[in-house]
């Protein structure tokens, strides 16, 4: 086992407070940002894109399920990731942001099943089809709920974490054969029905709002990532000293406020 | 016969299971009995049953490894045996595969050897007998391994089962995938071992990676 | 760059497809505003028990001072 | 010259969802040195000896062997330890010849199996299932491997829980003979040993200080 001590500017960059303070200084920017690339590219998407010309208005659809979708597969990368981390360096903030991602990811994971659902009924008349894409999708839904029912199993907090970082890593590997097979299970049942993923050629005006709405998604991603792990934060470091201080300090805040 | 090694592990599972045969062949008559539940359910219309056959023998295999799975480490877990594997002076995946490959034997295997049978009542095409005993062969040693990886990380779980299911099921998906294809494809009149040997390359995988997965969450979770 | 609808009426008919953009629409925005309210309102539970359990151990030790 | 103790634990610390079971703990043991490791119920006994065995791992620190990190010699310290736990890891369905068979060193023989379980007082009872013996009689079959072990290092947790005075005497003997031909003892009991030269080592229970404070 190396000496810790070749190690202490890693730890401090994986130490809770750092993370809490830091964070808390860019959280007003974020919100900011989040807000306005959220409202601009919806605004953009749905008031000033250009009708689609074979599905009509409800493609506009796709400014919320491609961005959504997009997320949440990098999502449960960015939680494998995370987990090995805190497997090889034991490193705490690693599994708070391995935990907090589970339920953000499986989520977002069920916003796309659902509005490619809902965009699926006027396109294709109806709501579901097993098409390789969606079933990869709820293949992935079911990856992260194995994750969050093993996270929460254990008694112990440290076990339901190594335990659920080991199966995002298991997952990781999986995710590419998974989605590989599925491909290849969809053209052996359907091999001449129409292709339902028709955006080859997408126009620059129906382009860039995406575009908006990708970075928009983006952010709030790492707007909610943050918020879970500073709340998560707070529940395992409610001994230290620091955020005992925060504690009465908030308190006497509202309790200000009860008597005004 | 001591405690090192893949073969004292794989020779010692065998012979506890031969101990208890009745447990250990209750995968292989759930797996017939449930067969049987299919015509009654469906239709006994051979021509239907044909058509689901591929389908259903895989879905019931895998069901039945599942259910053997759960007991996999846990009864090792509960005596003790299991942290005396941890402390063995040798490589933690060598025992590990042992009782993976003791696992298959007798549950794997089994199902293998009795799905013609199967094959036969569920009106299988007997084009397809063959494709089918070795894509399960091939399939089940696959769902041992990997159901292995699910087994050790419910190990200290007092009811790990459903749990565990929720967790391997998704794993799963391309063995099922490719293991019903193979049949399927054989049913057709087509060249079967495209797929089979797909499942051959997922199984080397599993091999290779597997046991070092089961062997880490057994490490780092069954301690705790 | 042109806005597409005429009316607000036009805008949540969408041409017969409003019903599913729009649901679609608000079961996201929804479901993220979750996703953000949620550990805002966990933050502040876990900020109020610490507060209070600070508290009560400061209390303990003052009737215990009194004993003395 | 100081001879280089056989095993050294080096501020070993272990921690458990933010809580410390116990302060770095820091000793070592000699050959010939039997240490009995005390404390309350909860104040980390088998923990600390299932992190000797490594079984558990540290969240700092290290242990030695022979001057050794045993991360860099992890497989011949293994070799050279016996680890015997509160479950004695005894198989129902098997027999207890089995049973001793399976836990022992590939070299034993058939002769010096059948000794060994007539040492604790399983002769005649090689061949019955386990499952038809008492916990003390499963007990006992897991501490036959005393006899059977060729390891320096001895860890034993509450080795006498559900052994009979006559069973703890013998035991005791095979102790006093494995320290005296160079082996080491490190056992968690509260009961007294009926034997000289035991140091003891207590483990002061991390809760306990903290609410001196």
């Amino acid at each position: 086992m190396a000496s810790n001590r070749d190690w202490t500017w890693f730890y401090r960059l994986g130490s809770p407070r750092w993370f809490y303070e830091t964070t808390g200084r860019w959280l007003p920017w974020l919100w900011a940002l989040t807000l306005v690339l959220l409202v601009a590219g919806l605004v953009w998407g749905l008031g000033y894109a250009p009708q689609d010309a074979k599905q009509g208005n409800s493609f506009r659809i796709i400014y919320l399920h491609v961005p959504v979708s997009f997320l949440a597969l990098a999502g449960y990368y960015l939680m494998a990731i995370a987990g090995a981390i805190g497997l090889i360096w034991k490193m705490k903030l690693s599994y708070m942001v391995m935990k907090s991602a589970a339920p953000i990811g499986a989520v977002l994971t069920f916003l796309a099943l659902f509005t490619g659902a809902v965009w699926g009924k006027p396109t294709w008349g109806t709501y579901w089809v097993w098409d390789a894409r969606i079933t990869s999708m709820l293949i992935l839904l079911f990856l992260y709920l194995g994750v969050l029912a093993l996270q929460y199993a254990f008694h112990s907090q440290e076990a339901g974490n190594k335990a659920s970082a080991i199966l995002a890593l298991v997952g990781t590997v999986n995710i590419p054969i998974i989605y590989k097979s599925v491909d290849w299970w969809y053209t052996l049942h359907q091999p001449a029905t129409i292709k339902l993923t028709s955006a080859p050629s997408m126009h620059i005006d129906m382009f860039q709002p995406l575009l908006v709405m990708i970075v928009a998604l983006y952010s709030f991603y790492a707007l909610a990532l943050i918020l879970f792990i500073r709340a998560e934060i707070l529940q395992r470091e409610r001994k230290a000293a620091w955020v005992c201080d925060l504690a009465l300090r908030a308190d006497q805040g509202s309790a200000g406020e009860d008597k005004e | 016969m001591s405690n090192i090694g893949f073969s004292a592990y794989l020779r010692r599972d065998l012979l506890l299971s031969y101990r208890r045969l009745g447990e250990a062949a209750s995968p292989l008559i759930f797996f017939l009995l449930v067969s049987i539940l299919i015509p009654l359910g469906v239709s006994p219309d051979p021509q239907r049953l044909a058509e689901l056959a591929p389908g259903i023998i895989w879905v019931m295999a895998l069901l039945a490894t599942l259910l053997s799975t759960e007991g996999l480490f846990a009864a090792d877990h509960q005596d003790g045996s299991l942290e005396q594997m941890l402390i063995a002076p040798q490589l933690l995946a060598l025992p590990v595969l042992g009782k993976v490959t003791a696992h298959w034997l007798v549950t794997g295997l089994p199902l293998t050897l009795v799905s013609p049978l199967i094959g036969l009542m569920l009106s299988l095409p007997a084009v397809a007998t063959v494709p089918m005993m070795a894509s399960l062969a091939l399939g089940t040693a696959c769902l041992s391994l990997i159901g292995a990886v699910g087994a050790a990380l419910t190990v200290s779980l007092r009811k790990g089962g459903l749990l565990l299911s929720i967790l391997v099921i998704p794993l799963y998906i391309p063995v099922i995938i490719f293991g019903s294809a193979a049949v399927q494809t054989a049913v057709d009149g087509f060249n079967w071992l495209g797929p089979l040997s797909v499942l051959a390359a997922m199984l080397c995988a599993a091999i290779a990676l597997c046991p070092w997965a089961i062997g880490g969450a057994l490490r780092l979770v069954s301690s705790n | 760059m042109k806005f597409q609808f005429d009316s607000v009426q036009q805008m949540l008919e969408m041409a017969g497809h409003g019903q599913y953009v729009w649901t679609a629409v608000l079961v996201t925005l929804l479901m993220m505003a979750w996703l953000l309210v949620r550990p805002l309102q966990v933050h502040r539970a876990h900020l109020k028990t610490i507060a209070q359990q600070l508290r009560r151990e400061q209390r303990r030790r003052i009737t215990q001072e009194d004993n003395q | 010259m100081p001879k280089t103790p056989l095993l050294t634990v080096d501020r070993l610390f272990f921690e458990r969802d933010d809580c410390n079971i116990f302060e770095p703990i820091s000793f070592s043991v000699e050959a010939g040195d039997i240490v009995q490791i005390e404390g309350p119920n909860g104040a980390g006994k088998t923990t600390l000896i299932r992190l000797l065995t490594s079984a558990l791992q540290p969240t700092s620190g290290s242990i030695l062997f022979c001057g050794e990190n045993i991360a860099n010699c992890y497989y011949e310290y293994l070799a050279n330890i016996l680890y015997i736990g509160h479950q004695p890891a005894v198989k129902l369905t098997l027999s207890a010849d089995e049973n001793l068979r399976w836990m022992s060193p590939a070299i034993t023989t058939a002769a010096e199996i059948s000794a060994a379980l007539a040492q604790v007082g399983l002769r005649g009872y090689e061949d019955v299932p386990c499952y038809s013996l008492s916990a003390g009689q499963h007990r006992r079959v897991a501490l036959a491997r005393l006899f059977t072990s060729q390891a320096k290092v001895w860890y034993l947790d509450e080795p006498f829980t559900a052994i009979d005075k006559q069973g703890v005497s013998i035991l005791q003997a095979r102790m006093a003979s494995h320290v005296a031909t160079g082996g080491c003892i490190l056992l968690s009991t509260h009961q007294d040993l009926a034997m000289d030269k035991v140091r003891k080592y207590s483990i002061e229970s991390h809760k306990d200080r903290e609410q001196q404070q």
